[in-house]
């Protein structure tokens, strides 16, 4: 069953536009939040689905404004509580598209302990994480995911604490689905969207977006061609992992400790390459490959690392009510009548 | 018997009469034991045989907050109290005019709650050595003349239970196990109880264990038969059924009022009930109860935490449930900024609050009324909600029904606020008649409103009358649109960080909850002469009445009043109150509603508080009362 | 100057002399333009520049929550308005005497706010085509007869700054961006500032950028010297030093002065400073600041959440550290929780909320005080704590003082209120003489304490006089103890489920708070002959002081107090209130303290009300107090 | 540096005795709290640090009453915060050895969140989870650890959710030390206290619990000796992961893929046998460890997964602090006076 199975298909084919409200966007200049908006309203149009059956629900920060800029439903809820907004929905509305908008802080410091509940009850929501690496709306201070050492406003001596690797973090979390995109790659973002819309279950979807005001450049040789080449992989369902320019190929093998490491292609044998495949019920091989360079963007693991189908939590839980409807019928008289009773 | 607190057998006005069925009109029990021992089982069952019978009846369970304290001590005493009457009681009886004690710790734990002349009935077996220094006894008390003052019963329990259930082959401590049915049986002869239900409930709660069943009926037939046989036993006790008003009852707890308000509320409006909650005593019960009713169309959902709770009934409200919480005051306090959002976003939810003895962890298991402060008042900024409270266990029914009203019909958040001793306590119910239960159909937004023309839908364009806000869920064609917790702008709904907006709204939000329209509230003074008027909130309903009725018997006039709407309050209330030269509040906190009473209408009322994790005891509020109507009077 | 608000100009009492430098007392400028523009930094210098030369001053910062909505667009308009004169001042000014427009819509935004007869400087450059019609103007306003009541000084400040820097070879844009510098400059040469401050700071602050500096000081100049050249300006104005206390005084935003308060008590009680905090507006600087002064033994802890940030504050006073909380309203409610076990261990802690627009996100940038409710009961149970509030932004700095002398000396959480406004605005601060500050030294315990001689530590061991228990932190021989929410035997301090112990312990919490010594209110009556008693709190102090000027002035006597700690109120308070046929509460949310002190003590206190994001202005509490003056008059 | 470097040594020699409150312990008999109670007060005086200057902090549940059996300092707190107390806690006071005691709900469900930021952090604490896959306190609902379909009060029709690996997600959290052990192994338990307590930084323990009375047997598997051997892996650092009763010893291999599997010993090449390794940088063999077998128990793998050092939060806290002081001496007259003031 996919993702959107039960949502109602559209009568008529909309385009970008139609998913574009009337509110101005409100975003600095050059923040990466604008082409995630553009890849949302662009790609929204091919899932076929009413636009009215459609939700983004936020938490708070510059990319939780998010939901004004559409024109489905929304909420712009509050700091970090956008998971468990979204799970009350989808749980008692089988027929809405639930999406989720969060940010580094909002989705991994006051609401991380939501994220993880979200994706090991595998509700049928979808997140998209906007990782900036740094807390936008309130001016810059360090979040869990910045460099460790990094100078900002509350942290004039450099941050101390060791960053969350949000796939790792997903997939300890028992995330049925996990994948990274770019904001500056609308093809591949796209492309991620849509492997997430169609997945059944909770969805992480980290995005990589530049915050040109308190981090600028953050992924910035992720945006370098060149740079680029050299560290950026994007895996494959059913492929062997390999990136890197025509020139100099590179590969991902495991080595004799069972670690995988980065290798030439042209010094290693081909049978020994790492083929991706997102379906493997041991989250084991998707937590190695999140592991492949991590802060250091080198290399950078983007993709779907895991897509595996399990019960959803919102799915069970209806059919609980469907069974128990079979099984009993709603008679509230004798609910309250119960058993034991006497008249006087 | 030795009637007690003023109340005297019927047939035998003086109590001296050796009758061998002897009629009375109430009786307090308590049964105190081990948290091992099943007291509450045991409690539970006789109130059954107690309501089967027609009785009017209060409960009073209490229990420590530890699972399983260690056996025999003080701390891990458990007790269930019953009053029981054949006239309309109000309270669970402030002292018992018999007490099951099952060990040593029971005895000593209790026995200052005993009025002269009460009786007692002991588990000798379990008087021993050991036991009795766990709580400190030099001496056993059964041996010494500390029970002078009362009838004492010495039973064998548990060696006599463990002689009945010899036959079905359980071990001996299994067999032991059963000792609370032998006392169950023992005091159910003594009241003169009918014992099918009982003996029904054993087959059925152990159908699936039928040695365990047949020793359970065994200890407890054995029980009987001990009352009926034994010397020491000559007089059983009789309480006729009550005169309450006809028609058909059942006996509910407060916890379970509840949940079938809730379920109820939800076939009345024909909305989906989706309850978000984390479990905390003393509200996870209603948790409990409510997942039971799945066919109902009830959602429940054991979320990570408090806030996850409510933010996941918040998204159902969202999508057009009837979105619920429950909870008890730490969580309330976790929930607090929640709820603020539910304001702004002006989206019916009810969020119950099951009080219970704080601050902070407090006494979990204990009874409190001191969160109304905090649900008037414990978020950011301005963020008016209702409030209301249930005065006893069965109203905790059409307060949930009423809570549901108002959430509906105004669009609001509504704050429920029981307590543990409500949520646990019992009493007869009288069934309703599900076709005469409000109806609470609401409609939902359909199509564009903007009063412009524009053929726009505009979130916060209000009904003039509630000034409720359309509820547009998604899913429904034209009406897309963002809510939030930034300020909007009335009407259109879009944020807004005009000054004067942001006056106007908050003051709309205001206006809209103060405007809620409530019942005015009844005075009971029965012959219109009173100088003093009495009022409480919540679980005080009973002991406050119990209290001005013994007044009245002594000739004092005192006048009774109850508030079930805090928020806002009823529209008569500053007249009532101007009315009378006092007005005495009696509650479980340090005096919350007198304070919001005094500001409001400048009256000088004053508190009578008791933080104790126990209810007012009507014997305690008769003194204060009398006092105050004494005063007035000079 | 044609100046406004019933103030004169010295040397030209009617306005008319065209002088070339023109004295006046006050003057209201506000700078206001895009978010990106940097009026922020120009005001901060201007205010530099003014408290430099000995003005006295006060400012109102004022800018959207979007970090940067979309260039030339109202929302986006971000505006710093400054109040500086030759006397002792109150507010920030209601209504500015100069504008400085930057752009269209920054012009459209704060043209309601000015008086008739302001002076208007704007930068023709922005008035283009497209940016007029993105705040909706046909026209420009400065081609139609919309400005004719305001002195127009029209100034093509993009292109005379572009001019003015091309020699640093900086690209156009970059250029540009020294707009503000210029504007500074020219606003400078009006008011006949003293630039070498501004040139000190634009060097060092672009000390990695010597182009950019040297492009900043070009531009600064050139608008100095196009305001001394050109003709449009005839006039410029000087404002005298105000003739303050004596000392040596600097300008403090509030939230530097809470900062530098809370250093000061970690320096002056000895013990380490433990800031446990989550980022949020407006609290955020308090945080920042904090984080620079680990040389004080300052310790910040950036925490995932609020919740955290409250535990590991309370974690490092079990610690023996001072252990403290910054956040605004909604993190306040999600510390509520961690609050109330504070109040159970009966730890020092401060919390300190720098309030903001609710309910819920409300207007985040904005300033409110209608968190005064939840601070005093946003928390399950009986839960008291102090509650003090700063009355301006140097106020911050004694106020955090004092929290910490109740915190320490009383063992208690303190929560301490401050708003958006005094949190941002700036004021002159007599620099305090550190040897004279407050001793706030405490002593741990070290030896056992338990009454009965038994050797053994009771944590719960009280002071006779304060109440406070003694603070035993890990690390003491001998002292090992534990503590937890639960209630808790008193003295003793291990787990009681005792009723009459937990009702004595919520009596003893209670009294404890209530007892904490705080000065008595002083009452501002000049000539002792006010009927009506003006009463605030918190950053209202201005405004009040303000109209009650304004209405003595007029022969309008009032008396004005303010309330510096609202919990325990000051023990003279009652006999104040009493004292006035009238009591007036102007407050910034829908009457909160007024209910406190209706209740407390039976006043019949009337309400002022305004809760729209903004502080209040002099002339409509002006208004407001002399019809009830006149009231009481009749 | 080792966990206990900066707290002061014990001169005198403890016994169990001496970290026993007067306090009666209340937790149900046959409680497998017990059984951790009794191995931590008897390897305490081990340590040799003073017992003063040892804290236990817990939130609310059955475990949660830990401290107050502890004649040492601390705290009972509320649900779920114990991990921050205890954060500004270890940070003001190096001379402190703090213990967290909690539960599978007060540590997983409420706490989670300040749970996975305290590993990510590496404060210098120890973390003791109670993991019963049971809410004790309250009275038996499930737990994030409880069996998905496990009737419980509030799931009287089955939970829905899969539940958390606490191990692998304290990895996915970038901890630097988790390990598992048993109420019912005093030795297993006290070895692996040991190591949790040398550790510098944030360790997690957790320990499989048994509660008689809501979740009664959970763990019998583990506890039966035919059961056990067939089933318990005890890993040990450099040594290959072997486990078995004589007569039939299976290992852990990888397989083709690179997924752990376990394989009876006669069948493989002792050469192909996973060695563990506990101080790999790169997570991905602990997390692997943790997916074989996992909430069935079957196998179940003990001891210490991961064990790698690196500087903790507090230590760079306190270092930042000294160096600060360094650079500037705390003068309070200068700072208030600050740099532009003026004089009347
Ligand atoms: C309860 C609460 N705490 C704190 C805040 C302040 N706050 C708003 S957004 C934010 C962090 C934003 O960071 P992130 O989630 O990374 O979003 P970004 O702005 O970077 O897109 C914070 C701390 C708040 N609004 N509410
Ligand atoms: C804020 C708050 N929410 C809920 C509770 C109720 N509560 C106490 S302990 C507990 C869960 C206990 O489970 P666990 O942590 O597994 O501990 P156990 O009792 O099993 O040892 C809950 C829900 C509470 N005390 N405080
Ligand atoms: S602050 Fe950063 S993340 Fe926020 S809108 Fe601006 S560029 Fe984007
Ligand atoms: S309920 Fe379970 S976990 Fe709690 S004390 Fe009893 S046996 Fe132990
Ligand atoms: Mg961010
Ligand atoms: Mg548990």
């Amino acid at each position: 069953m996919g993702g959107l199975a039960g949502v109602p298909a559209a009568d008529e084919e909309y385009s970008a536009k139609d998913f574009t409200s009337d509110q101005e966007v409100r975003w600095c200049p050059g923040c990466g939040d604008y082409a995630v908006l553009a890849a949302v309203r662009g790609f929204l149009p091919e899932l076929g689905i009413k636009r009215e059956n459609t939700v983004f629900v936020s938490g708070i920060g510059c990319s939780a404004r998010f939901p004004y800029y559409m024109n489905t439903y929304g909420m712009h809820s509050i700091h970090g509580r956008a998971p468990t907004i979204a799970t009350g929905l989808a749980t008692t509305r089988p027929d809405l598209s639930v999406w989720v908008v969060t940010g580094d802080g909002d989705g991994l410091s006051i609401g991380g302990n939501h994220l993880i509940h979200a994706l090991r009850r595998n509700v049928n929501i979808t997140v998209l994480l906007f990782n900036n690496r740094i807390y936008g709306l309130t001016k810059g201070q360090y979040s869990p995911t910045s460099d460790q050492g990094m100078v900002t406003k509350s942290t004039p001596a450099g941050s101390l604490d060791t960053p969350f690797n949000p796939v790792s973090l997903a997939l300890g979390a028992e995330a049925g689905f996990v994948a990274r995109t770019l904001d500056s790659d609308r093809a591949h973002l796209t492309e991620t969207l849509r492997a997430a819309a169609q997945h059944r279950g909770s969805a992480l979807v980290e995005i990589y977006q530049n915050c040109p005001i308190f981090n600028d450049g953050a992924f910035d040789v992720l945006k370098d061609a060149d740079e680029k080449q050299r560290r950026l992989i994007q895996l494959r369902h059913g492929e062997p992992v390999t990136f890197g320019p025509e020139d100099e190929r590179f590969g991902v093998v495991r080595d004799e400790r069972g670690e995988l490491r980065v290798a030439k292609l042209a010094e290693v044998d081909e049978r020994d390459l790492v083929v991706h495949d997102a379906q493997r019920a041991d989250t084991s091989h998707a937590f190695a490959l999140s592991r492949l360079g991590g802060q250091d963007l080198d290399p950078t693991v983007t993709g779907v690392f895991r897509a595996v189908d399990r019960p959803t939590y919102d799915d069970q839980a209806r059919q609980q009510l469907d069974e128990a409807a079979q099984q009993r019928p709603a008679d509230l008289q004798q609910l309250l009548t119960g058993r034991d009773t006497w008249t006087i | 018997m030795v009637a007690t607190n003023g109340q005297r057998t019927e047939s035998d006005p003086e109590g001296q009469q050796p009758d061998t069925l002897r009629k009375v009109n109430r009786v307090v029990i308590r049964f105190a034991g081990d948290s091992g021992d099943g007291m509450q089982l045991t409690g539970d069952r006789f109130t059954s045989e107690a309501a089967a019978f027609g009785n009017d009846l209060a409960t009073l369970p209490n229990y420590p907050a530890e699972i399983r304290a260690p056996a025999g001590t003080l701390p891990g005493v458990s007790s269930f109290q019953l009053h029981f009457a054949d006239y309309d009681i109000l309270t669970p009886g402030d002292r018992p005019d018999v007490l099951v004690a099952m060990n040593p710790a029971a005895l000593k734990a209790n026995l200052g709650d005993l009025p002269a002349g009460a009786t007692v009935v002991v588990n000798t077996d379990e008087f021993t050595k050991r036991n009795l220094k766990k709580v400190g006894y030099e001496q056993s008390p059964l041996e010494t003349d500390e029970l002078e003052r009362f009838t004492v019963h010495r039973v064998a329990m548990s060696e006599l239970t463990k002689g009945a259930v010899a036959e079905t082959g359980l071990t001996r401590k299994e067999a032991e196990r059963c000792k609370n049915m032998f006392a169950l049986g023992l005091l159910s002869w003594m009241y003169h109880r009918p014992t099918d239900n009982t003996e029904r409930f054993l087959r059925e709660k152990f159908s699936g264990k039928p040695q365990v069943a047949e020793a359970n009926l065994l200890a407890f037939r054995a029980g009987w038969n001990y009352g009926e046989t034994t010397e020491s036993f000559a007089v059983a006790y009789e309480v006729e059924p009550a005169s309450l008003p006809e028609g058909t009852y059942r006996q509910v707890t407060g916890n379970l009022a509840l949940a079938y308000g809730l379920v109820a509320a939800g076939q009345r409006s024909e909305l989906p009930v989706f309850l978000g909650s984390y479990p905390i005593t003393p509200a996870s019960d209603v948790l409990h109860e409510m997942a039971k009713h799945k066919n109902f169309g009830v959602t429940t959902f054991q979320a990570e935490d408090e806030i996850a709770g409510v933010g996941a009934a918040l998204g159902a409200s969202f999508g057009g449930s009837l979105g619920v919480t429950t909870t008890s005051g730490p969580g309330l306090a976790l929930k607090s900024e929640t709820i603020g959002l539910a304001v702004a976003l002006e989206l019916p939810m009810l969020i119950c609050d099951i009080q219970r003895g704080g601050p902070s962890t407090g006494l979990p298991t204990k009874t409190e009324q001191a969160d109304l402060l905090q649900a008037l008042y414990g978020r950011n900024g301005e963020s008016p909600v209702p409030v209301l409270a249930p005065r006893s266990p069965a109203d905790c029914f059409d307060i949930a029904m009423d809570a549901a009203r108002i959430a509906l019909t105004y669009r609001t958040p509504v704050l429920l606020l029981s307590d543990g001793a409500t949520a646990n306590g019992s009493e007869p119910w009288l069934i309703p008649d599900v076709s005469e239960l409000p109806d609470l159909r609401v409609s939902f937004a359909d199509s564009p409103n903007a009063p412009d023309g524009s053929e726009e839908f505009w979130p916060y364009q209000r009904d003039p009358r509630t000034l409720a806000r359309e509820w547009a869920v998604p899913g429904t064609p034209g009406l897309e649109h963002r809510v939030g917790g930034l300020e909007k702008l009335d009407g259109k709904g879009s944020i807004s960080y005009d000054p004067d907006n942001h006056d106007a709204m908050v003051r709309l939000r205001q206006r809209r909850i103060d405007g809620i329209e409530v019942p005015d509230v009844p005075v009971e003074d029965p012959d219109g002469d009173a100088r003093v008027l009495v009022l409480g909130w919540g679980s005080s309903y009973g002991p406050i009445g119990a209290a001005c009725r013994r007044l009245r018997a002594r000739g004092m006039p005192v006048a009774q009043t109850h508030l079930r709407h805090l928020n806002p309050m009823p529209g008569n209330l500053g007249e009532v109150l101007r009315r009378y030269d006092r007005v005495v509040v009696p509650e479980m906190n340090m005096g919350q509603l007198a304070m919001l009473l005094r500001s409001r209408y400048l009256v000088d009322a004053q508190s009578y508080t008791k933080v104790a994790g126990l209810p007012f005891q009507a014997e305690e509020l008769e003194n204060v009362l009398s006092d105050v109507v004494q005063g007035v009077e000079l």
